[in-house]
């Protein structure tokens, strides 16, 4: 039965990275003129020969089908192309910006994580009027777009109080650290609203359960019925919740980083995008999709061994 | 009143919960003793209060909740405890089994972890002893392979073999009262005996005393020494359990009786109270059975009636049955 | 019976007045977007494009309420103007999505089987993409404009609509009055008509409803990112990203007011929604 | 006029129901009695239709009406006709009184629609004819304007009831009607399940694990276990002297004055017990 799950949820994990990387390739054929046009990076009157040679290096004049896996199979080696705006090889691209990424995800990461499960396990189990505005504040966070909150950080900390610099990465540890710090707020603030909301509603349910009354019922100490029977339940639905959290930091990872100038893979990815650079444009959204669909499926998964009831449900 | 307390005593138990924002009896009067060692049955339908008053013994109550009268366990009323006297108490003293064990344990933990928690995190006891000790009550309780069970989780027992588990950790706690809610109402006849053979047969060799909520007469009168019936909110009347079908005075008592189709005897004729049953916050002013009640007049509608005692048993009816009952269509 | 008791007192209280008052206050915000949306153009003081370089910056005064800003443009009027043009992007994007989404639902839930899998199995595929990037692509295709990134995003709050409605139309399918119906011999079409829309009805309603800020919250990211609405229409994530380099120069007003009233207009529809879900649904605080 | 032969359902490897084989005379009262996982509702579900059959037959009057072949039975899922005849032959009710009738709709409007269905009536003879029916199940003009919340489980049952008698069944199957219900009630429902037998004639196929009941209300009675049927005859003779040891076990655990309850499961098959 877990075997069975574990082997779903890896068949379904490929079944994804294939469609999308499809769903990719396939995306540049739906331009109404010549796919080629989209590869020479936004010049309006790209020279024929030119195109002549994307045609040939992404074999776009090869079946449909074929052109796909001859991509794939140099996306799968690190070939991505080249970009003809960047005049570089878009892996070589991605590697200088792919650092800056992963910076600012996993400073957001953790932030959404440790605040978001604290403040929503303190709200549950506080109650009262701690709970009415941990619940207000969550709401509240969660309407806020990255790009308002990233405006309001500039306008607060940079022209009212300069605490932080608020552009570029930094140098070394501590500099990136400090200019990472209100991007990785903007980013972490939405999630953290609704990782602390679905923490607290997990939390309340188990702290109104049947199986918490019969722990208080046989006189176990209050401390011993939060910790083994409350918080050890609902670590299941947060550590769910949590890899929702860091999946929406990834993908929304380039809004920040375009707001604050961070550079990054997603402002590479909007940048290609406006001038059209359809090569940088698809292998960054695969290595997206990759990541975020590697992400929710290790959720699953260690979700499912936590609590081997999960693994029932999803293998039927 | 004797020197020593009895093990019980509801006296006068009253519980107001919130509802809708303000608060709203469901329980207005029920009155129960339990001595030391004996069984009793507190038999109502939805609605009754029978629940809540059996969680009022553990002080068990939900937020908001205002208590009247008291609850006395030897003695000691259990409102009047304090929250470390309290848990020892739940601990050591009282145990309850629920009707619904596969909501009542944690389905995320194990089965042996369930039955040792009570020992271990309470009073100290070491995790081998303890396993050992509730290894051999499983034994007892007739789960024979009980290391494998301990290693399985809820989901994967049935719910007559989680009902014993269930009832296994209640004597693993070694109370003097145990403490039954609807402990068969979810299973089969044929598992409900096996569970009440089990709790019957823990009784006798532990000396334990029982209060066993159900809304089953039949097995009330069989597994228990004395019947309390409860009727929206009130403990209606109270008698032996050998009596219930001679000599049950109040009207309410009777028409449960005989509203039960029998098994055993053909032709007997089914009689059906009119109406539905209430909840303790839809009580009128008078007596609360009066509007389903055949021998209505108008003092019920107006008064409510007060328990009297009669010969061996107490009912709270302005007009009981003095005769024995023939008409009830359950001959003994 | 003691548990549902139980919930009714632990729920019921905390449900007031107070958070009624809430809800309509954040439904009348809702229509007087919606208001702005329909009729703003009839209603701005001055012409929302009409540049003035010997006034940029400015600040709040009788003529320009709001100030003006970079090229001297009327910042009320713009934020008038633009409402209509952030409020229909994600506008289409619900109605799209929640009818789709709703019509899956229920036929992933009421023939069940291998058509139900095929149906949770590929919006699984397509929760795998994120919006953003799916948004981001589909504009890199056909260039900048919110005519791409709104079919992307239709596609992308697919899932999210559907998985709700199924699991919620595949629990009233196996309620018995469903069953009964069948045995009546009711027309299949009377019973979704009749029976299970109208159930499933007030889910949806709530679902779109909160569905509505995100997808508004999304196409505004959008058009910041520079993808969506173009220069010099008046949509408020735009004007964000257009007022942000003022902001060094000490002119925040541009993309305060036009991030405030995304905000707004976000949080609105969120209590509007938990309201509705509380009145029609009933559930938890 | 209902006859079942060889019934069988599989789910997967799982039997629920294995070679069933009874009648039900017309105007007659066959209980059919279990306890859970006997494969009793499974029973009384593919006899209305609600479920495929693996194998045998279903006839009401002769005619095969659950054919066991799924294609068949999707073709007859089109043709409306065919499925309100259907629905003159068997009506169900349902256990849970709460989720049987559409919490939507007022009880007057959904017994009028169950009637439309099946008569076509100007408004003033459907209405006559909803007040008839709600009044046979003792239901009043106040409570047929409710909405099923505003009923009790009681109440709401006789709506549903009112409902199922709507298509003027020829039997009316009921699926631990009264299992959900107070005691107090569940007298009421199996009384008034009586009154409307001898009234109308429906023959009842009443599914129950409740011995109690069935002595009160029906003729005949065949015990499930397992899915197969280990004991058939009159009530009062399976009653008084049952043959088979599982339907013996069955009568020994039903409370009754001077009962002691016993362990009658030995520990080794305790331990086959999932």
């Amino acid at each position: 039965m877990r075997l069975r799950f574990v082997l779903t949820r890896l068949s379904l994990l490929v079944v994804t990275v294939l469609v999308s990387s499809l769903a990719i390739y396939g995306a540049m054929f739906l331009t109404p003129g010549d796919p080629a046009t989209l590869l020479v990076g936004g010049s309006r009157d790209p020279d024929p020969a030119v195109l002549a040679q994307i045609h040939r290096e992404y074999h776009l004049d090869d079946p449909f089908i074929q052109g796909y896996l001859h991509w794939l199979g140099n996306c799968l080696q690190g070939d991505f192309g080249k970009s003809l705006v960047y005049r570089d090889s878009v892996a070589g691209l991605i590697g200088t910006r792919a650092a800056d990424t992963l910076a600012l995800v996993t400073y957001a990461a953790v932030i959404v994580l440790v605040t978001g499960t604290v403040i929503g396990t303190v709200a549950a189990l506080r109650g009262g009027r701690t709970e009415t505005l941990v619940t207000t504040l969550t709401a509240g966070a969660m309407a806020v777009p990255t790009f308002v909150m990233a405006v309001l950080l500039i306008w607060l900390f940079a022209v009212q109080l300069p605490w932080f610099p608020v552009y570029g990465s930094g140098e070394g540890f501590a500099g990136t650290l400090k200019h990472l710090t209100l991007p990785a707020v903007a980013l972490a603030l939405t999630w953290i609203g609704y990782v602390a909301q679905v923490t607290r509603t997990a939390v309340r349910a188990e702290l109104r359960s049947e199986h918490v009354e019969t722990a208080r019922s046989r006189g176990v100490p209050e401390h011993a019925v939060i910790r083994r029977h409350v918080l050890y339940n609902a670590s299941g639905p947060v550590l769910a919740v949590s890899g929702v959290g860091i999946a929406g930091v990834i993908a929304t990872a380039a809004v920040a980083e375009q707001a604050f100038g961070t550079g990054g893979l997603g402002s590479l990815m909007i940048e290609a995008a406006s001038k059209q650079d359809m090569a940088v444009v698809q292998a960054v959204s695969l290595i997206f999709v990759v990541v975020f669909v590697v992400i929710n499926t290790t959720v699953d998964l260690v979700s499912a061994a936590l609590d081997p009831r999960v693994a029932q449900k999803g293998a039927r | 009143m004797s020197a020593t307390p009895p093990l019980l005593r509801i006296d006068g138990l009253g519980i107001d919960l919130p509802l809708d924002g303000e608060p709203r009896p469901i329980v207005h009067r029920a009155d129960v003793v339990i001595p030391e060692g004996a069984a009793v049955a507190l038999v109502g339908e939805s609605g009754s209060g029978k629940s809540l008053t059996a969680r009022a013994v553990l002080g068990l109550l939900p937020a908001g909740a205002r208590l009247h009268g008291d609850v006395a366990f030897a003695g000691e009323s259990v409102a009047g405890m304090a929250p470390e006297r309290l848990r020892r108490f739940r601990a050591g003293e009282v145990a309850m089994v629920f009707q619904d064990p596969r909501a009542h344990i944690n389905p995320a933990r194990s089965v042996g972890d369930f039955l040792i928690e009570g020992l271990t995190l309470t009073r100290g006891v070491r995790a081998a002893d303890a396993v050992r000790k509730v290894t051999g009550i499983l034994r007892e309780v007739g789960i024979a392979d009980a290391e494998r069970r301990m290693r399985q989780r809820p989901h994967e027992l049935s719910g007559g073999l989680l009902q014993r588990v269930m009832i296994a950790a209640a004597l693993a706690a070694e109370p003097r009262l145990l403490l039954a809610d609807e402990p068969t109402t979810a299973l089969d006849v044929t598992t409900q005996e096996e569970v009440m053979a089990i709790i019957a047969e823990a009784r006798e060799a532990r000396g334990l005393a029982l209060l066993f909520i159900t809304h089953d007469l039949e097995l009330a009168a069989a597994v228990c020494d004395r019947i309390v019936v409860m009727y929206a909110g009130s403990t209606v009347e109270e008698l032996p359990a050998g009596h219930l079908r001679e000599r049950a005075a109040h009207p309410y008592t009777r028409a449960l009786l005989s509203s039960r189709p029998s098994v055993f005897e053909a032709g007997a004729d089914l009689r059906s109270i009119p109406g539905r049953p209430l909840s303790g916050f839809e009580v009128p002013d008078g007596c609360a059975f009066s509007d389903r009640c055949p021998r209505v007049r108008d003092r019920c509608r107006s008064e409510r009636p007060a328990p009297s005692a009669a010969g061996d048993s107490t009912a709270a009816c302005h007009f009981p049955y003095t005769a024995p009952a023939e008409e009830a269509g359950c001959h003994a | 019976m003691t548990s549902a008791l139980f919930a009714r007192t632990a729920s019921k209280p905390r449900a007031g007045r107070p958070r009624d008052r809430v809800t309509l206050a954040a439904g009348c915000v809702v229509g007087l977007f919606v208001f702005l949306a329909v009729c703003g153009p009839l209603l701005v003081p001055h012409a929302p494009n009409a540049v003035d370089p010997l006034n940029v910056h400015a600040g709040p005064s009788a003529t320009h309420l709001l100030g003006t800003d970079d090229s001297g443009r009327d910042l009320l009027s713009r934020l008038i103007a633009g409402t209509r043009a952030s409020l229909a992007a994600p506008a289409v994007v619900i109605a799209v999505s929640t009818t789709l989404g709703t019509l899956l639902a229920l036929v992933a839930a009421w023939f069940g089987g291998w058509l139900d899998r095929f149906v949770s199995g590929a919006l699984d595929v397509v929760f795998g993409f994120p919006g953003l990037i799916m948004a981001v692509l589909v504009a890199a295709v056909f260039g900048a404009g919110l005519t791409a990134p709104v079919v992307a995003l239709s596609i992308a709050y697919l899932p999210l609509i559907t998985r709700v409605v199924r699991s919620a139309a595949i629990k009233e399918r196996n309620l018995p009055y469903v069953s009964a119906l069948q045995l009546l011999g009711a027309p299949t079409a009377r019973i979704w008509l009749r029976h299970l829309l109208p159930n499933l009805g007030p889910l949806v309603l709530v679902q779109a409803t909160i569905g509505f800020g995100y997808a508004l919250l999304d196409v505004a990211a959008i058009s910041f990112l520079g993808l969506g609405s173009q220069p010099p229409d008046p949509e408020w994530g735009l004007m964000v990203a257009n007022g942000a380099p003022s902001i060094l120069a000490g002119a925040p007003q541009q993309s305060l007011y036009a991030g405030l009233a995304i905000l707004l207009v976000v949080v609105a529809f969120n209590l509007l929604g938990t309201g509705l879900s509380r009145r029609l649904l009933g559930e938890q605080a | 006029m209902l006859e079942v032969r060889n019934l069988r359902k599989e789910f997967g490897d799982f039997v629920a129901v294995d070679d069933v084989t009874f009648s039900l005379p017309q105007r007659g009262s066959l209980a059919i009695v279990g306890e859970s996982g006997s494969g009793k509702t499974t029973t009384a579900r593919m006899i209305a239709g609600l479920e495929t059959a693996s194998g045998g037959h279903i006839l009401v009057e002769g005619e095969e009406r659950g054919p066991g072949h799924k294609r068949q039975r999707q073709r007859q899922r089109l043709r409306s006709g065919e499925r309100r005849a259907r629905g003159r032959q068997i009506q169900m009710v349902f256990q849970d009184p709460y989720s049987s009738l559409d919490r939507r709709q007022r009880v007057g409007a959904a017994v009028a629609e169950a009637v439309a269905l099946h008569q076509r009536l100007p408004a003033d003879r459907l209405r006559a004819r909803v007040a008839e029916l709600l009044d046979m199940v003792g239901l009043d003009d106040r409570q047929a304007a409710a909405l099923p919340k505003a009923l009790s489980g009681g109440q709401r049952q006789r709506a549903a009831i009112a409902r199922a008698l709507a298509a003027e069944p020829q039997i009316l199957i009921l699926d631990e009607a009264v299992a959900a219900l107070d005691v107090s009630i569940q007298a009421q429902i199996l009384r008034l399940l009586a009154d409307i037998r001898a009234r109308t004639g429906t023959a009842l196929l009443f599914i129950t694990h409740d011995l109690g009941a069935v002595r009160h209300i029906s003729d005949d009675m065949l015990v499930m276990q397992a899915g197969k049927i280990v004991e058939h005859g009159p009530v009062a003779t399976v009653l008084a002297d049952p043959q088979h040891p599982y339907t013996r076990r069955l009568i020994a655990s039903v409370p009754k004055p001077g009962w002691i309850p016993r362990r009658r499961m030995d520990p080794a098959a305790a331990a086959r017990l999932p």
